[in-house]
């Protein structure tokens, strides 16, 4: 379903497929048709299980699936330009520089034996073309923005000498320092403590808006979208399943998937037993054909088992793939 | 009730290749565990929950304190693997792929806790089949290879090694954490039904604090190497009076956008190095309500009724007990009954 | 300094070392089945001036005493004993042919290097070009190749059919007078002489076996490179540095950088081998280093050369692994703190 | 429960025994994974051919070895002095050396001990260095006796490994005598620090892993967790490790043999023909030495094709790789 990208859109993705060859079996098809409008200044979640796709949908924007997948279908769009289209070389200057990434564990992303501040100062270096000096002015500064204590000491430092949460704000500055227009942060802060994973997310949220980029913000915590995201994106096994505003995701969440996550988030037992089946009744409903949740879902019918539902809208601003959205 | 495990003053210190300082992982925890019940220990990474779990399971050897399970003392020569304590604590770990042997079948992975109690290969088989009947396992599983289940299933298998002893104690150090949303509240469930079948004591080690307010019936919050707070469940997450345990309880953030967090008590800056702790209040570089003596010396335990035990000479000021907003969790849970209890076909 | 007090503490071992590889070797090379007095005076002698010389050379005491002596003699005096086969200081005899050795090794491993390095580093970057398949088989085949035979085979190329260099004979042309010796390795003590013609022949002298050894050893230091490369490509922080759009030239540096130390440690290994292993293609060109003096040693039952090249073989590895520490030191700041 | 065979509590059936880890249904499926795993084999070796090469230089050279008496136009040990260092013809293929031997019959006989030393001086040393290895590893972090143990195991490795190796070998062959057994001891010995140090590292990471830790907590005696999860996890480098090691036996048992430490003359072995060629090279005879040199070189290279062959096959991130393959052969083909 094509639509015409808005005025404002920055990142349109449509129909994307994506999949992962395996020896001796099919192969692993970790995006089904992935339709996704970012518009510019929003901040939109995408929630998921580990296996649905997230990373290969960052990994895809970027262009950098690795061997042996690849996508089969389906084009990004950034700003106008067709990614696909570019060349290595164009899409070089385009990473880092208008679409940067947010990591998560950057004790082991950054490079061991850089300084913190030339990491930084690197990517400043290349994509603005300043000079060495230059670059390292706008590195110290960053690492004031990020919050960083005594930025002069820490530009020195190496990456095995930061806690994680100051490892997270390094890659932070690494991300911003360009200013991009489009931010993706996948599971940026799982690897964080609680009370650092709070104060982290709200500097991310402060510096992103006050640059006006847009943000991808990838993550496996319900929790973290519901109070830092614009817009609600939940992923199943490779398809967008539901999307919404953040209060009319929350307020009325309607896909099954969603109800479940939320369920189960809440331990509450009998809304568990309402919406979730138990493990030894979970079947494989894929290979009908239909909808690739039936096998897992309460309100599965035969309807469901063989016809793949499509993506509609209940209510404006509002989609589920579902074919008996949950009403209330 | 009678009390499974009773851990003093426990004292772990690691000591830094080439350097005379030490890692002060656990510092002075001192808790108890009875029949039937499940403590929890809370706490970040770094806070030392896991090694103290670790000493318990003769893993590491403590520094010093005195572990005592069922009356005899653990020590180096006296611990788990002492033929009259085999088989009475057990463990369960959090990554389910990584407990098992991936080269051993899943039924023989099973039994395996049998073999040093030296009974009968046919008796263990009939209890292994029995084992993964009480987990949810099919016979058929049994035969299989860890890599062929699920992380939920790999989870089952740990499980049903763990109680095939009839352990008084089990030890579960994050069992939940590696496992998506719907299979760890089946793990949770499981855990919970067993425990209620076997009367087994739990000691649940988890940074995951929804999974802990479901899953115990007290907890113990730990922060580098201390337990700072420690009470029922329902006083540690309705009324917690230490510092640290409100900046943890609302720094987790609920899928509610209507929910606020409490920010005037939100914690600054970021957990200090384990070398070389401060004298005082190991919070005091972090905490809203630090005052001089906090940075001079550590505060005593304070029994503020039923249990509940606080580490902290403000206790009484930080948190105003009239608002009473900060069980968030309980409004989450009302919200969510309300909003998700509707609309099923 | 960090760096002065980590010396330090490694100079502390070394002796203890010494010390243990000098009485293990010792006690083993006793082992050795040949009377050395036979050898030296011939199956003719009698029976007590036989016995007169096993008395003068300490034969006659029990092998802890010979090897309380031994170690006296070393620590006092430097003193290695004497080799009957050349009838001098076995300390002399080796200052004479440990530079020998090294010079042919040093530069052997040199070559390899430059061999090796390049086209480890091309083969990693480009995985399925022309490099990497050649590459492959190089590597393959330096491991499979003997030496020894490969010296003979460009002996046979180069000086018998083609004559483009001097006959396999030692390290200068015979007519040629040899530099005074400063450091033993002959290009830079001509150099330092300014005797040109003697840097020619040793320069011509040192071709073949330099190649020699530079082929073979250009495999291992390529297959390390070339797996290191290949992991550090691949590796979280490589793909990171891709995601912000770094020029490929940069993020190969930066791998090259962090494998690095790998390379270093094979080359030690390497290193450590040839002081001892370089012998099958000293003999082949008649070199007169190190290791063949020790052979020769072990073949006649002549000790002291052997103890003495084993006691200056392990100096030079520890030496060499200290070196290899230091590199370490200078280029990974986690070593460091 | 769906199943309706095992769980009869009448007895009457025979149980399965899931403890043995044996029983028809157990059988079946191992006859699967081994024939999963023959078709991976073949996959990786059409995807590879040079390794296919690997295998049948091996299999050609035991072969030779075994049915060398058969092939042989001439006695490998009979010199024929009116017959000396006759240049490649039909009559003497590869020519005749110095003292009138066919070389081709001598390469033909040559593996037969070659290939006995290296095999059985690398079996040895993998075993014997990755039983210390496991052993020095396992005890690594316990205090005590063990720990005392480990760490004189190691130091020892240590003082060995800033030996000059060769002439140490060189050293072993003199005391024992130029024996089979004493070469073959000598290459072991060289080569245990290697397995010692893999099996040491290996063991090091497999020992903290949670299956080891959770049958250490159940009781488990050390004996059974050493041998029945400890060492099967860690086998896979040393397999790798060995056909390349038997490779590089080959070409150190020949180096012996070259400075006259090793086989003695009249055997026909690779390294002493060599060295017996090595006067008549600078003459221009060049067939006695390269003959040899050439059929050692292509027995190495086979021996390093399989290793590197092993490699892969246990290599789980090139079995993902291969799917990609296949995949653009499949697109190519189509």
């Amino acid at each position: 379903m094509a639509t015409t990208p808005e005025p404002s859109t920055i990142l349109n993705i449509e129909g994307l497929h994506v999949s992962y060859p395996v020896y001796e079996t099919a192969p692993v098809r970790a995006l089904r048709g992935i339709d996704l409008q970012v518009r510019e200044g929003e901040n939109i979640g995408l929630v998921g299980e580990s296996g649905s796709g997230k990373t290969t949908l960052a990994r895809a924007i970027m262009q950098l699936i690795s061997r042996p997948g690849r996508v089969d279908s389906g084009r990004i769009e950034f700003a106008g330009r067709d990614l696909s289209k570019l060349s290595e070389e164009e899409l070089r200057a385009i990473r880092g520089d208008d679409i940067a990434m947010v990591i998560p564990n950057p004790r082991t992303e950054l490079n061991p034996l850089v300084t913190v501040g030339k990491q930084i100062a690197n990517v400043a270096r290349y994509h603005l073309s300043l000079p060495r000096k230059e670059a390292d002015a706008m590195a110290m500064a960053m690492l004031d923005a990020v919050q960083i204590p005594d930025p002069k000491r820490r530009f020195k430092a190496y990456p095995h000498e930061l806690s994680g949460g100051m490892a997270q704000r390094v890659v932070m500055a690494i991300a911003l320092i360009c200013s991009p227009r489009f931010i993706i942060s996948d599971d940026a802060t799982s690897g964080l403590d609680v009370t650092v994973q709070t104060q982290v997310l709200e500097l991310l949220q402060d510096l992103v808006q006050q640059q006006g980029a847009s943000m991808l913000f990838i993550t496996r915590d319900i929790g973290i979208t519901a109070h830092y995201c614009h817009q609600v994106a939940i992923i199943y096994a490779g398809e967008i399943v539901e999307i919404a505003d953040t209060a009319s995701f929350f307020d009325n969440p309607q896909h099954p998937y969603s109800v479940m996550l939320l369920s189960a988030f809440s331990h509450n037992p009998k809304l568990r037993g309402m919406w979730s089946k138990p493990e030894e009744l979970i079947e494989n409903a894929e290979a009908g054909g239909g909808c690739l949740f039936a096998g897992r879902c309460v309100r599965a019918s035969d309807t469901c088992l063989k016809e793949h539902p499509k993506m509609r809208s209940i209510r404006p601003g509002h989609g589920v793939r579902c074919h008996h959205p949950v009403e209330r | 009730m009678s009390v499974v495990l009773s851990v003093q003053n426990l004292i772990k210190h690691f000591p830094i290749a080439g350097s005379r300082s030490v890692v002060q992982a656990v510092n002075n925890v001192s808790f108890s565990v009875s029949r039937g019940e499940t403590l929890a220990l809370v706490g970040e990474s770094g806070s030392g929950k896991t090694t103290v779990g670790r000493c318990i399971l003769g893993l590491i050897d403590p520094t010093g304190g005195e572990i005592t399970f069922q009356g005899n003392r653990i020590d180096k020569r006296n611990n788990v693997r002492s033929r009259h304590l085999r088989g009475k604590i057990q463990l369960v770990f959090q990554e389910p792929a990584e407990s098992l042997d991936p080269r051993i079948r899943i039924g023989v992975t099973i039994g395996e806790p049998l073999r040093s109690l030296g009974s009968a290969r046919e008796d263990r088989d009939k209890q292994v089949r029995e084992m993964a009947r009480r987990v949810g396992l099919e016979e058929e599983a049994l035969y299989q290879y860890p890599a062929e289940l699920s992380a939920g299933q790999q989870q089952r298998v740990g499980i049903a090694r763990a109680i095939i002893t009839d352990p008084e104690l089990i030890v579960l150090d994050e069992p939940t954490s590696a496992l998506d949303p719907t299979a760890r509240s089946e793990v949770i469930d499981l855990l919970i039904t067993l425990q209620k079948e076997l009367d087994t004591a739990y000691l649940f080690i988890s940074h995951d604090l929804s999974t802990v307010r479901y899953l115990s019936h007290r907890v113990a919050v730990m922060y580098l190497g201390m337990i700072v707070e420690q009470g029922s469940s329902q006083d540690i997450f309705s009324r917690p009076r230490h510092p640290y345990s409100i900046g943890l309880l609302s720094s987790v953030l609920l899928p509610n956008p209507r929910l606020e967090r409490h920010s005037e008590v939100s914690l600054q800056g970021e957990i200090p190095s384990p070398i070389d702790l401060p004298n005082g209040c190991f919070l005091a570089s972090r905490c809203p309500f630090v005052e001089a003596q906090c940075s001079e010396r550590m505060p005593d335990a304070d029994d503020i009724g039923s249990g509940h035990l606080v580490h902290c000479f403000k206790h009484r000021d930080v948190i105003d007990d009239e608002k009473g907003t900060l069980d968030y969790y309980e409004r989450f849970q009302a919200e969510a009954e309300k909003l998700l209890s509707s609309g099923q076909q | 300094m960090r760096v002065l007090r980590y010396i330090g503490k490694r100079m502390l071992f070394i002796g203890p070392q010494l010390f243990g590889i000098t009485l293990v070797s010792f006690f083993l090379v006793k082992l050795i089945p040949g009377d050395p007095a036979v050898m030296m005076l011939g199956p003719l002698a009698t029976e007590s001036t036989l016995a007169e010389l096993r008395t003068e050379m300490g034969f006659d005491r029990t092998l802890p005493e010979q090897f309380f002596i031994y170690i006296k003699n070393l620590v006092l005096h430097g003193d290695l004993g004497t080799s009957w086969q050349t009838t001098r200081p076995v300390t002399e005899d080796l200052f004479l042919r440990m530079p020998a050795t090294l010079e042919l090794i040093t530069l052997g491993l040199l070559l390899g290097l430059l061999i090796g390095v390049p086209l480890g580093v091309g083969a990693a970057y480009l995985k399925r070009g022309i490099v990497a398949k050649f590459s492959d088989y190089y590597g393959l085949l330096a491991g499979a190749l003997p030496d020894f035979w490969l010296g003979l085979v460009l002996i046979f190329l180069f000086y018998t059919i083609l004559g483009w260099v001097p006959a396999p004979l030692g390290r200068l042309d015979f007519f040629i007078i040899a530099p005074p010796t400063v450091t033993g390795a002959l290009l830079i003590d001509s150099l330092l002489d300014g005797n040109w013609s003697a840097f020619t022949s040793a320069a011509g002298h040192l071709l073949l076996p330099v190649i020699t050894l530079g082929l073979i050893s250009g495999g291992p230091i390529l297959k390390m490179t070339q797996s290191t490369m290949d992991r550090m490509l691949e590796s979280d922080y490589s793909r990171y540095e891709e995601m912000c759009g770094l020029p490929k030239s940069v993020i190969v540096r930066h791998a090259l950088r962090n494998s690095l130390p790998s390379v270093v440690t094979i080359v030690s290994v390497l290193y450590g081998f040839l002081i001892g292993g370089a012998v099958l293609v000293e003999i082949v060109f008649s070199w007169g280093g190190a290791g063949q003096y020790a052979v020769q040693g072990v073949l006649n039952a002549d000790i002291n050369p052997v103890l003495g090249f084993v006691f200056f073989a392990a100096v030079l590895s520890l030496i060499i692994y200290l070196i290899v520490d230091l590199i370490y030191f200078a280029i990974d700041p986690r070593v460091r703190g | 429960m769906t199943n309706s065979q095992g769980g009869g509590a009448n007895g009457s059936t025979p149980r399965r025994d899931i403890l043995a880890g044996s029983g028809p249904r157990a059988d079946e499926r191992r006859i699967d994974v081994y024939l999963s795993r023959l078709r991976y084999l073949l996959d990786v070796l059409r995807a590879r051919p040079l390794f296919a090469v690997g295998y049948v230089i091996v299999a050609t050279v035991i072969l030779m070895a075994v049915f060398a008496p058969l092939i042989a136009p001439y006695p490998p040990e009979t010199a024929n002095p009116d017959d000396f260092l006759q240049s490649p013809s039909w009559r003497h293929l590869l020519g005749t050396d110095a003292t009138g031997m066919d070389i081709f019959s001598r390469i033909l006989y040559a593996p037969r001990i070659d290939l006995t030393i290296a095999i059985a001086g690398t079996a040895i040393s993998a075993v014997v260095g990755s039983l210390i290895g496991a052993t020095v590893g396992y005890y690594q972090e316990v205090g005590g006796v063990p720990s005392f143990f480990s760490g004189f195991v190691m130091r020892s490795a240590d003082v060995l490994q800033a030996f000059p190796v060769f002439v140490f070998a060189i050293a072993l062959v003199a005391i024992f005598g130029q024996s089979l057994q004493s070469i073959i001891a000598a290459i072991a010995f060289l080569n245990i620090p290697i397995y010692l140090r893999l099996m040491r590292s290996q063991v090091m990471s497999i020992r903290r892993m949670r299956f080891v830790e959770a049958s250490y907590v159940a009781g488990t005696p050390d004996r059974y967790i050493i041998l029945r999860h400890v060492i099967p996890n860690s086998m896979a480098p040393v397999l790798a490790q060995l056909s390349v090691n038997i490779g590089w036996s080959v070409l150190l048992t020949a180096g012996l043999s070259f400075v006259g430490a090793g086989v003695v003359a009249p055997t026909p072995e690779w390294g002493s023909m060599i060295a017996s060629g090595f006067q008549n090279i600078i003459t221009g005879q060049w067939w006695p030495s390269v003959f040899p040199g050439i059929a050692l070189a292509i027995t190495v290279f086979g021996f390093a094709l399989v290793g590197a062959s092993v490699e892969v096959l246990a290599d789980p991130a090139r079995r993902r790789a291969m799917a990609g393959s296949m995949r653009e052969r499949r697109v190519k083909e189509a």
